[in-house]
């Protein structure tokens, strides 16, 4: 039964990843770069079942943490226009 | 801009939840790298990308009041010279350079344990800095 | 017999693709992605050669399991870090070259340093 | 059934890394490809997992999700510029010679020992052996590449964080705040 | 007893890599950002849960629980974030949502950049 589910997860990525190829906008491409990275955690621990060695969850975990950070880089990118307000007003006042 | 920022209060609530989040995940995988995958490489980077996200959610120079530049210049030099010290310390023990052995000489397994600690104690503090290094250099050359 | 070297042909094909992206792309910072294409290669390279079939890894996992070589898996890990600081000092230098020839085209960076010495 | 399985999904997942890194060499939009690299960084990671290297595949998890990412699109962001089309006669030769290396290559591979066997020059070399077998009883870490990184080449660790070390000072010194400085005051 | 934990975790499994690639035929299917966002947020949360939790039924100790379900809860607070903050900026970029079948393909105007 795990590899039933492996396969789901293996066509999702095969999915995922023709959008990231085909994506017209930058944001089909994100999209997909976020898609692809939960299932990554899915495939890291449905193999690590799969293969008798489940205790490797923390790879999953760290994609489940830090998959975040670049989706966050490449909005604020494109909002911004760069990664770092040096003098941006009232940056504060939320703290 | 202010109007901008204030669209984000989903993405700060998040971020402000996850951020200590992924600093405690660094500090098990610091220390749990013994039993399980990990070890001060990897510790390193996921604790710099904690202070990378909160500087990519509140701003370049809130994350340089939590860490400010000076303080991670000093503390890269700072683990090379622990890794390096350790390896001096077992030298001047009458042992070869870096035989943790030399640590604790009556439980030499004990003493290789603790060497290997605190050598990849300084490992991360290393890479975490030069990682906070490099995004501080890039983040903060924007336009003026 | 294509799939007892499967791992070995996929990092023949990804360095050819790295080294082509180097020299056909006149962007440094393609230039740089391919370089990081042709790393991720090695990287593969390494770790199939240490991966034994029905192998598990190398972690403690009781009597009788039978190990892929760690030995590889140490000389990669380092690298990749390695790897990101010092492509990290090629976008730094992506970045200066910008500033002193606004533009991150190799040819026509070329181009203005041409003209400049041209006119000296 | 699980050795089918790996051998399906190990076919599967390098045959999707062909595809990202020949999409990547092919697209023009730099961020678009950038988000392909770090699709790259995550099938890499996926692969070392498969291939036993969990500690690589923890590596690689870190620093590709996060780290080279947050890099790229900070140049990007400093040069904002989309790629220029290449110019054409730069294409046949740079294929030439990548064609020619892939063929010297692939006739080596002929040489090469099966995928995964337990026979090969790097499995029986003695120091495997030793390393294998002894790094329990010597240290007691359950985490054979924990103890190899730091014990047994503890000496090629130290270089290895000399050179990240070597590595923030020279982008310190390319982009940090006094060379900015000093650019201003000369203009 | 394991005969029932067993079934549960089978349909869950089951369930859960249904829902994934359902949600990535919606993804490679779906017309413009707004509705692939949609389908990726929405049922990757949920099919990401479900394989995990019909993995949790078959832990062999607590600390792969403890981690499973670490993971099912960042999956659930990270997921449908970036999915939000990705409409959101699409929408703010200019791309205004299809609204009926006339649209589909026409190129949207990109006012705001």
């Amino acid at each position: 039964m795990f590899a039933a589910a492996m396969l789901a997860v293996a066509t999702t990525m095969a999915l995922a990843l023709a959008r990231a190829l085909l994506g017209p906008t930058v944001y089909d491409r994100i999209l997909a770069l976020n898609v692809f990275g939960t299932k990554t955690v899915l495939f890291i621990a449905v193999a690590g079942f799969l293969f008798g060695r489940p205790e490797f969850l923390d790879i999953g975990l760290v994609y489940a943490l830090i998959n975040f950070i670049g989706t966050v880089a490449v909005l604020k990118l494109m909002h911004y226009g760069e990664l770092g307000w040096i003098d941006g007003a009232g940056e504060h006042d939320d703290l | 801009m202010r109007a901008l920022q204030q669209e984000h209060v989903v993405l700060r609530v998040i971020a402000k939840m996850l951020v200590p989040m992924i600093l405690l995940f660094a500090l098990y995988v610091q220390f749990h790298g013994d039993y399980g995958p990990g070890g001060g490489f990897q510790a390193g980077v996921i604790f710099a990308s904690g202070i990378i996200l909160y500087a990519l959610v509140f701003g370049l120079s809130a994350a340089r009041q939590v860490l400010p530049p000076p303080v991670v210049r000093r503390l890269a030099p700072l683990g090379v010279l622990l890794y390096a010290g350790v390896g001096v310390f077992s030298l001047l023990s009458d042992r070869a350079f870096l035989d943790y052995s030399a640590i604790d000489p009556e439980h030499p397994s004990h003493g290789q344990h603790l060497g290997i600690l605190l050598v990849e104690l300084g490992v991360g503090i290393t890479v975490a800095s030069v990682m906070l290094m490099l995004f501080y250099s890039f983040a903060g050359r924007g336009r003026r | 017999m294509i799939l007892a070297h499967y791992n070995y042909w996929v990092v023949v094909l990804l360095m050819m693709i790295g080294l082509y992206t180097v020299m056909a792309h006149g962007n440094l910072v393609k230039k740089l992605l391919g370089l990081s294409m042709f790393q991720t290669s090695v990287f593969l390279m390494f770790i199939s050669l240490g991966k034994i079939e029905g192998g598990t890894a190398p972690i403690l996992a009781g009597e009788g399991a039978v190990y892929s070589n760690p030995l590889p898996h140490v000389l990669i890990l380092t690298a990749i870090v390695v790897g990101v600081a010092t492509t990290a000092v090629g976008l730094a230098l992506v970045v200066r070259i910008h500033e002193a020839y606004h533009t991150i085209e190799e040819h026509e960076a070329v181009k203005q340093e041409q003209r400049e010495s041209g006119q000296a | 059934m699980s050795a089918l399985a790996f051998d399906a999904l190990n076919v599967f997942l390098l045959a999707c890394l062909v595809v990202t890194g020949l999409a990547i060499a092919r697209l023009r939009g730099l961020f678009a490809v950038a988000m392909l690299s770090g699709i790259y960084s995550l099938l890499s990671a996926s692969v070392f997992v498969l291939l036993d290297a969990v500690d690589v595949a923890f590596t690689e998890a870190a620093v590709g999700a996060g780290m080279t990412t947050v890099l790229f699109l900070a140049t990007f962001g400093l040069t904002r510029s989309r790629e220029h089309a290449a110019p054409h006669q730069k294409r046949v030769p740079a294929l030439l010679v990548a064609v020619a290396c892939g063929g010297v290559l692939l006739v080596a591979l002929s040489d090469m020992p099966p995928f995964g066997a337990a026979d090969t020059p790097v499995q029986t070399d003695p120091i495997t052996e030793r390393y294998v077998e002894t790094t329990h009883e010597e240290v007691g870490i359950p985490n054979m590449v924990t103890t190899l990184l730091a014990s047994y080449r503890g000496f090629d660790t130290l270089g290895e964080v000399v050179v990240v070390f070597t590595a923030g000072i020279a982008v310190l010194m390319l982009l940090g705040r006094c060379s900015r400085e000093r650019a201003e005051d000369e203009s | 007893m394991t005969f029932v934990i067993d079934g549960l975790s089978w349909c869950l499994l089951l369930a859960g890599g249904a829902f994934c690639v359902i949600s990535g035929i919606g993804l490679f299917r779906m017309p413009d950002v707004f509705t692939r966002s949609h389908a990726a947020g929405m049922t990757d949360t949920v099919g990401a849960s479900m394989i995990l939790l019909g993995l949790l039924l078959q832990a062999p100790d607590w600390t792969v629980a403890v981690r499973l379900l670490l993971i099912i809860g960042f999956l659930v607070l990270t997921s449908p974030t970036a999915s939000h903050a990705l409409a959101q900026a699409a929408l703010a970029d200019g791309y205004k949502p299809l609204l009926g079948r006339r649209q589909a393909g026409r190129r949207p105007p990109r006012t705001a950049a």
